[in-house]
């Protein structure tokens, strides 16, 4: 069965380095184009807001940014259980890179949340419900980020990184409904891809090709970082020891 | 759609805050993307390195 | 399985009073600094006590983990807890129950002595007791995974409060709107669900990965 | 040599066992099959992976290549396992019962030469004796399989006695012990297995 043979394949490295060299170009070509136009027609075309005015505008980079950082927590959460449940090789070296970009990606989002907070509420920082939680998976990710360099031994560093990261990510939900629940003053998702969207399709619509966008450059940052963590662990073998002899590609 | 250039970076008062988040944002982006290409092919170039550490080590024993 | 470790550890730590009784003795003196900095003005100092007494609860909580684990890492029976014991959970199930008896029942029983240096009505006290009763579990249980992921490290402690504290966040929540509310009046039965929920929640999850947690701090060694 | 019915049940076996520790290979493809009443010594320097291929073996160590099928083992290793607050007595009672039996606890500790220090906590007693509580852990939990690293270690000469008479009193009666020492435990029938 297709999907079958494709989850036995992705247990050697090998055959995911050779298969994602394409996908990668794919991704970083994708990612460039799409947060190229997503950001011009943000900042220059999209109809300012009738409340906010231009500040709006800041959404166009908070949003997507706030999106992929949760996203790329409950991927570090699954590769977490693809490593301690079936042993993946590639999954260990997912939550060994992923980590720092995670973390860039909830920092910025903070800091965009921060900067657009300034004109529409008046103050800097506010603990309300989105951001605190967002702040909240900021000390998640730090806590994976210090226990993998706490622990000296790589195996059992992954391992750790791995029950914690399937933790948190249990967690995340019951955070996030509890900091809701704490407060009411941010205003409903602006983003839901569920039901339509609370604004019209000409401010909509770049916001949707900022996110596909952000999520390519994930994608091309996730295949990046696999495919040199593999060249490292395995430089002992043969294939890589041929790959490194070629001149460089 | 902004009338003038002027216009375009003032955003209506809320220029120091929308070019704080672009300003930041966009470099970022665009380093990130550059820094997976520089990183692929300083990796190779490292590796290239210690491989002909361990060629000379095996020849000269 | 389950009352012979609790025996165990119930006699464990009373030989070693002493790290049973410093989590305690830091609430009192955590109190009375919290006193001296809002200034010993009784009416601010009522309204700011839920949030207080759940706070210091909290890191009482965090000091007592850190020697959840240590004593027996460092003499070796953890590995053979993990070995010898038939259900791997249940062991671990004790040790944390026989922790949270000193610790957050300890605290729960406390609770008015420090509520009431913090000048909080005395109708609030049922529903803080309450609601330690119930939300303690569920710290001493998720604050066992993080100790037993670095019971292995030499620093650990720092650690060890990066990774729980956002976890005990919830807790927080819930334990310090509930007492808020009825100091308010207002009626706090939500709160005191969720709180036995996340509790259970815990009880039900937590031993699994506290045993998966020591299995890979005991390869360390 | 040493006799053993080969029809009965290998109480361990492990196939193509490999383990490498910081890019250093310790063993490679290392085949081991144990049966009832057999006792194999593991002899190496330090850091050959005596210890590892122990830990290995009794489940506490999981990055090495290859099979391990093993029946419910004691594994003694470099340190004593004895919580210092108890007495020897609740130590021993504490294995009793994880260990799943109701054993004896003041014979083992006779056996193992401690008898009259029963009520003092373990922390009072010399490293010598607790060691000697730790092997009469060994005495109390009946398990066939007995994982052994370097139980000689702060024990004196009538100490190796005691470890060598409870070994081949334990292999005749059906167990099995892998034993990894830097001294022979002087029992011709065991087998002896080199590593690095």
């Amino acid at each position: 069965m297709r999907l079958k043979e494709f989850w036995h394949r992705l247990g050697s490295p090998r055959w995911f380095y050779q298969m994602s060299g394409p996908w990668q170009l794919g991704f970083t070509v994708a990612a460039g184009v799409l947060l190229l136009v997503g950001i011009i027609w943000g900042v220059a075309f999209a109809p300012p807001d009738y409340q906010q005015g231009n500040s709006f505008r800041i959404m166009y980079v908070h949003v997507p940014t706030a999106i992929l950082a949760q996203s790329v927590y409950m991927v570090l959460g699954a590769a977490g259980v693809l490593l301690l449940v079936w042993r993946m090789k590639l999954a260990d070296m997912v939550l060994q890179t992923m980590v720092p970009f995670g973390l860039a990606m909830t920092a910025l989002a903070l800091f965009t949340g921060a900067v657009w907070g300034r004109p529409t509420w008046g103050t800097w920082w506010v603990f309300d419900g989105r951001t605190t939680s967002t702040l909240v998976m900021l000390f998640l990710y730090f806590g994976l980020y210090a226990l993998r360099q706490a622990i000296p031994r790589p195996e059992a560093a992954g391992r750790a990184c791995a029950l914690l990261a399937i933790v948190g990510t249990i967690n995340i939900p019951i955070i996030k409904y509890s900091v809701e629940w704490w407060t009411t003053l941010h205003q409903g998702a602006t983003f839901k891809l569920t039901e339509a969207p609370a604004m019209p399709i000409e401010m909509w619509a770049p916001l949707l090709v900022n996110v596909i966008g952000i999520y390519c450059l994930f994608g091309a940052n996730l295949i990046a970082n696999l495919r040199n963590e593999i060249l490292r662990r395995e430089q002992a073998t043969k294939w890589v020891r041929e790959l490194v002899a070629r001149p460089l590609t | 759609m902004f009338d003038s250039f002027q216009a375009f970076l003032d955003m209506g008062g809320h220029g120091l805050y929308v070019w704080l988040v672009y300003g930041s944002a966009v470099p970022l982006l665009v380093l990130n993307l550059m820094k997976l290409r520089r990183a692929r092919r300083q990796l190779l170039r490292e590796l290239k390195a210690t491989q002909a550490v361990l060629d000379d080590a095996t020849h000269a024993t | 399985m389950f009352r012979v470790q609790f025996h165990r550890e119930w006699l464990s730590m009373m030989r070693s009073r002493d790290e049973v009784l410093n989590p305690l003795v830091f609430l009192f003196l955590a109190v009375t600094l919290f006193a001296m900095g809002f200034g010993g003005d009784a009416k601010v100092l009522g309204e700011f006590s839920p949030g207080i007494v759940w706070v210091l609860v909290l890191l009482a909580n965090l000091l007592s983990l850190e020697a959840m684990f240590r004593r027996d890492f460092e003499d070796g029976s953890l590995e053979q807890m993990v070995l010898l014991a038939d259900p791997q959970f249940l062991p671990v199930l004790a040790k944390i129950t026989a922790q949270w008896c000193v610790t957050g029942f300890a605290m729960t029983l406390l609770a008015p002595v420090v509520a009431l240096m913090l000048n909080m009505p005395v109708s609030a006290l049922p529903t803080l007791m309450v609601c330690l009763l119930l939300g303690t579990p569920a710290l001493s249980l998720v604050g066992a995974v993080g100790a037993a992921l670095t019971v292995g490290l030499r620093r650990g402690g720092v650690l060890l409060a990066l990774l729980v504290l956002p976890l005990y966040l919830p807790v927080l929540i819930f334990g310090v709107s509930a007492v808020v509310d009825v100091m308010a009046g207002i009626d706090t039965v939500a709160q005191i669900y969720w709180l036995a929920a996340i509790s259970m929640l815990a009880v039900t999850a937590a031993p699994f990965a506290v045993v998966a947690a020591i299995r890979i701090s005991v390869e360390q060694t | 040599m040493f006799w053993c019915d080969a029809l009965s049940e290998p109480l361990l076996t492990a196939s193509g066992l490999a383990c490498t520790r910081d890019r250093l290979s310790l063993f490679q493809d290392l085949n081991l099959t144990l049966h009832p009443g057999q006792c194999i010594e593991v002899h190496g320097p330090n850091g050959s992976g005596t210890s590892t291929l122990l830990r290995a073996l009794a489940g506490l160590f999981p990055d090495f290549d290859g099979e391990v099928q093993a029946s419910p083992a004691l594994y003694l290793g470099h340190k004593p396992a004895i919580n210092a607050l108890l007495t020897p007595v609740e130590n021993l009672r504490w294995y009793c019962r994880m260990g799943g039996s109701d054993a004896d606890v003041a014979a083992a500790l006779a056996r193992v030469g401690l008898d009259h220090r029963l009520t003092s906590p373990c922390a009072e007693l010399s490293q010598g004796q607790q060691r000697r509580v730790s092997l009469a852990r060994l005495l109390v939990c009946e398990r066939p399989l007995w994982l052994l690293d370097e139980p000689l270690t702060a024990l004196d000469i009538d100490g190796h006695r005691v470890v060598h008479d409870i070994v081949v009193e334990h292999c005749a009666s059906g167990g099995a012990v892998l034993c990894a020492t830097h001294q022979s435990l002087g029992w011709q029938d065991a087998t002896i297995l080199r590593l690095g």
